[in-house]
């Protein structure tokens, strides 16, 4: 056991299954000597050389399109974008090809590849690189969305993801890069996708998160705890889709009240499915409507402000506090 | 210092070897073998004759648009003859006769223009991309499975037919960059067919040829008359053994005409001259290479009348199979089938959801 | 006042627009001499010659591009999208830019495009020609999603978006373009964005539908009320971003029951949007849970499997009366 | 018949006026006046001063990431040195100094790299785009303006920045083909400074020279010295002067260096040597040009004092103006200004929700 950072653990995923299995390749841009923007790659080219670690010319299109040519040829290519908000480059390459090779092929031919994108807010980068828009793949049959909250499940979650039969868009919150710590076993560890986390048991009301609004989410419930002395269930969905309705909706069904938290804009993001499937789950068990605590519709703005857009602590206990009271 | 030329990249040559009047440069004549050339022009025949048979059935509503090839099937069979099965083959959506050369069936083809998804079923094995419609998208794949074989260190080689319109794509370029850094063994075979629907190719790209596009990548390029089924040959000879020997990429531009419809949704007449079509059709592919096979006896009228007999029996036989087939196919539920490995939870619902819909009102679904 | 189909009905508002100003430019494949593989700009070439009826290379991040550039110069192109299933190729346009120019440039430059784009199934159409995901432009800030249900309504919308000041996405239901035929005023008439219409009064339920889904929502509205005796409000919604939830929200309180039906795939699509605003703004209202009827989370299947796909009239009314018996 | 080069495209020239050894070649020095010379010179000094500024802020915390030009002065001082206020300019990421040139104020580009987004906020009347972050994307944007610009009937040129790695993206190749198609005014100025990020130029694509991709296009080209501000100087003004008599697009390859990290955040020695860094700070184009200006006293020793005199005071000046400025800037709910002409209504309610949220806790929003 190891204490390790978010970078260094999905270093350790990507080694080991390497190491394990020849057909696992990487590519994407800067991911070789210079170990990637955020060194998630770093090292691995010393180990593995520029064979198995590919740096690409600067074309996302491409990038996603080889990954689907060797993933039909047999291999489980691992991709990185540098960052989400370049992924759109290799749009069409997702939704035209990867989510529908092995529908088109009827199961002949198949797509294992991952796609690891960091996302999000909250690090002071520049312009189109703190968006958070898994819903756009989210919505997309044919691909899953995975999104990891911390060290020990981005670790255990990326290997299911790379020997998952299917394609798999990763992303990673690079406001937990360097966060925070934690223990993660050298021996191998997996989690299942599509499955969320109770990461906080309680009956007063249902907290719904992921990635990097999980830290704050939690921090929320426990000053619920403190000041108000209700336990709120916090759930860590790791997997947007397909989501874990059942989960979900069990804890709804306790509890009678939700509130979501995500830091994608509100309007037409995963919050919307959320509180749709809990509405259709568990519509006689609510007490309260459900809250989505969210970016705003708008572009996150440039680093200075992006705190006021980002879902902070105390936006998520004015929510709950609101659900409560009724 | 000053102001001079950067040594030119390498020439982009054109190349012709039997032309539209019968005119042979023998030199150039690859050497082929009897029976591959009844094997092309086999091919070529039942492509032209397969077309010609999905056009009645498009005419007689039995089969849904599609896109004609007729004055492709040079530029198609030349080039694919050579591929082995353990080579990859990516299509694009007018390449008919080179997939059926590749052993898709003719039914695979029916089912596609009939909307099954069936259509697109590669047999286990086959190494075939299904056909792709977003145009130029299907290039870059091609570079990841030339990646892979160049990986697993094997001598296979990949195919990849676009037209030209795809060119203008930012994924052509994609693709041809990639392809040229990594050396991957990939055939770029551009079905240079003079429209992309309505645009002609003077719309299309400001540049005098598609194979000069090469010289952007470093790469070896060559424009060939793609209704000259040796010329196609040479020309892919050459590129595939420079790349089964690890000498990288080629762009191959067939010069060719697409005589029919865009689609048979499509109306040329709105956008094109009869006069251009007529010119095209005296240059078509299929009669200039019977005539050079019989003129040196490889092939007899008798031959020719047994080939004709025997492929429409083939094709008769395969549309009955086919139709035969589509009668027992279409239902609902199977389109839940092989979008991913395992049936997610919220669509193992949708799935009975619909089951159950379907028992209440077939009436509705049926008269779809 | 003539009868037109929606296909001539969107000639008649590319054409008055054209006239009154020249600043409005068309560009796409295939749209002069051929007049659109839909016949949508049929004659304009004619009128307005290749100056101003442009077809362009195939290249849809250029059509986008060079639509920004263009917008930003002054001019207020409308450009088509083949098929919508086409558009991704200029995802990263769309994102990156025309929804943001204005805010990067705090106001002073701006992206008066209209992107129009044939959209959905039951025509029988090929591969990627009858997708629905309108949830992707919806779910981009900065855009405005319009999606017109009838030949008079897509006239009068398409003047206002041409109009608009920001970039207005606009789907054209490839099933309604040739339905049917409604009496089209040859004097101007303009519709606001951003409004949605009640279609048929009702105090039962509501239904709430769109583009090509909005016929079968009115026929399981009239059968519901000749079998059942009961009369659903109808709304279409006409604009999907920015949502009208006004007026959605004060259609539940009256009826306290909600059926929402579109063709696109059910996760994380516009529905769940719709029924998320619906279940903040009228929770206590709400007499039955929300239902969504909707295409299933798969790919629209080839068209002889499509129509089992496509949302009809039978599962529209299975739906509003699981809610009205509650 | 046979096999023979297509005829060749037009010749791609490498182009160089002013070596590194100050050696010139006289014939091909374009006539540029003495204030000409001055105003460039100025803006190349200017451009590696505030540069140099920028660094030592950044290191001292007070500004964010951003990525130095060091090197590259004479790349973009002598291209957009003769564009007109009238004409456009579609900036990449790394083009400050031809930013500032072209009006752009230093405490815009501080408030940028700072994190406000007034840092983007274009003057009404200047005809720049705000600077582009997403590689390529803003190439096509110049042919969109190029096109109103044919269209309306001026004599307006635009010109774009980019990169060499830019060239590898799908966007440089379409709007490539469009522009050539259309023969739209536009100037394609890329800024080959050798990497993008860790990757170097011989990786992302196998093409001897960038501006031989032109050729793809049947657009002219040329590769010139693009630390020879006389080289670029004169390429452009030839590649102006066509585009603006309706000769249509001109791709220009400058070949610098990029001697500084990529962004402040980035460490080169992981994937460069130092002799590489040192061999081409030799090359480096600002020495070059003052030895060039002193020699032709068109500059003096006690001018270059004074002019690095009142950069320095000019710099500094705008630095506090800028620190002053971000004082008074950030107030949260100025975020919902501009998405879209008008406020739509869900915006509103969620501004009133900030609103209400920011008084009640102000605490939590401040310490962000
Ligand atoms: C990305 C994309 N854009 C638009 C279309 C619509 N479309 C189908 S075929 C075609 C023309 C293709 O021309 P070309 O590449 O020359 O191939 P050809 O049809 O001539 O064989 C177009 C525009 C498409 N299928 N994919
Ligand atoms: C579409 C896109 N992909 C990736 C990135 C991340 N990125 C920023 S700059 C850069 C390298 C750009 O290289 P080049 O075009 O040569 O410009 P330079 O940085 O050398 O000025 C990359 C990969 C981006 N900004 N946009
Ligand atoms: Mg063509
Ligand atoms: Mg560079």
């Amino acid at each position: 056991m190891a204490k390790m950072t978010m970078v260094e653990s999905l270093n350790l995923a990507l080694r080991q299954e390497m190491r394990r299995d020849d057909s696992v390749v990487l590519l994407g841009q800067d991911i070789g000597r210079d170990g990637g923007v955020f060194r998630v790659t770093d090292g691995l080219f010393g180990e593995f050389g520029e064979e198995r670690i590919v740096d690409t010319p600067l074309a996302e299109s491409a990038i996603v399109g080889m990954s689907i040519g060797m993933a039909v040829y047999g291999l489980r290519p691992v991709c990185e974008m540098q960052f989400s908000g370049f992924a759109y480059q290799g749009f069409h390459q997702l939704e035209n090809h990867a989510a529908r090779m092995r529908w088109r092929s009827q199961g002949r031919l198949s797509v294992p590849m991952v796609m690891r994108a960091p996302y999000g807010g909250g690090v002071r980068a520049l312009e189109h690189h703190s968006e958070s828009r898994e819903a756009y793949w989210a919505h997309t049959p044919g691909l899953k969305v995975v999104i990891p909250s911390g060290p020990r499940n981005a670790r255990a979650l990326l290997i299911s993801a790379i020997r998952d039969p299917d394609p798999v868009i990763f992303y990673e919150a690079k406001a937990l890069y360097r966060a925070f710590r934690e223990e993660v076993p050298e021996e191998e560890e997996c989690l299942p996708i599509g499955r969320a986390n109770i990461v906080r048991p309680g009956n007063a009301l249902t907290m719904i998160s992921y990635g990097a609004m999980l830290r704050p989410t939690l921090e929320a419930a426990d000053e619920l705890q403190q000041s108000d002395g209700v336990e709120a269930e916090v759930i860590d969905l790791l997997t947007i889709s397909p989501l874990d309705s059942d989960l979900l909706v069990a804890s709804v069904k306790k509890t009678g009240r939700a509130v979501i938290v995500h830091e994608a804009p509100q309007s037409f993001g995963a919050g919307a499915e959320i509180a749709a499937r809990l509405m259709e789950g568990a519509f006689y068990f609510l007490e309260a409507p459900i809250e989505r605590v969210t970016g705003f519709d708008i572009i996150i703005p440039y680093f200075s402000r992006e705190k006021s857009y980002l879902p902070g602590v105390q936006r998520i206990v004015a929510a709950a506090r609101r659900t409560l009271t009724i | 210092m000053g102001r001079s030329p950067i040594d030119p990249p390498a020439p982009i040559d054109h190349l012709s070897i039997l032309d539209e009047n019968g005119k042979l440069d023998t030199a150039l004549q690859p050497d082929i073998t009897n029976d591959m050339h009844l094997k092309m022009f086999r091919a070529m025949l039942l492509g032209r004759r397969f077309d010609e048979k999905m056009l009645d059935l498009q005419r007689q509503g039995r089969i849904g648009t599609f896109p004609p090839i007729k004055g492709q099937e040079a530029a198609q069979i030349g080039s694919v003859a050579l591929l082995r099965d353990s080579d990859w083959l990516a299509p694009s959506f007018r390449e008919t006769a080179a997939e059926i050369m590749r052993g898709r069936t003719m039914e695979s083809v029916m089912l596609y223009y009939n909307g099954f998804n069936e259509g697109t079923l590669i047999p286990t094995g086959q190494r075939d991309l299904p056909m792709s419609v977003p145009v130029a998208s299907q290039i870059i794949h091609a570079v990841g499975l030339g990646w892979a074989a160049k990986y697993r260190h094997t001598d296979e080689v990949v195919m990849v037919f676009f037209g030209d319109g795809a060119t203008s794509e930012g994924d052509f370029h994609e693709a041809l960059n990639c392809a040229a850094v990594y050396q991957t063994p990939v055939i770029f075979v551009c079905q240079n067919n003079q429209w992309a629907i309505s645009i002609p190719l003077a719309k299309q790209t400001h540049s005098k040829t598609l194979a000069q596009k090469a010289l952007a990548y470093g790469m070896p390029g060559i424009q060939v008359d793609g209704n000259d089924i040796l010329a196609v040959y040479a020309a892919t000879a050459e590129a595939i053994a420079r790349a089964r020997s690890g000498g990288g990429p080629t762009l191959i531009e067939c010069v060719t005409y697409r005589i029919m419809m865009h689609t048979t949704s499509d109306d040329p007449k709105k956008y094109r001259s009869e006069e251009e079509v007529e010119l095209w059709r005296k240059k078509e592919p299929l009669i200039r290479y019977r005539n050079y096979l019989i003129n040196n006896n490889i092939l007899s009228e008798p031959l020719l009348a047994q080939l004709e007999e025997e492929i429409k029996e083939e094709i008769r036989t395969a549309v009955d199979r086919a139709e035969i087939q589509m009668k027992n196919l279409g239902a609902p539920l199977d389109m839940f089938d092989h979008l991913y490995a395992e049936l997610p939870p919220h669509l193992q619902l949708q799935k009975e959801q619909l089951t159950k819909e379907l028992a209440i009102v077939t009436g509705e679904v049926q008269h779809g």
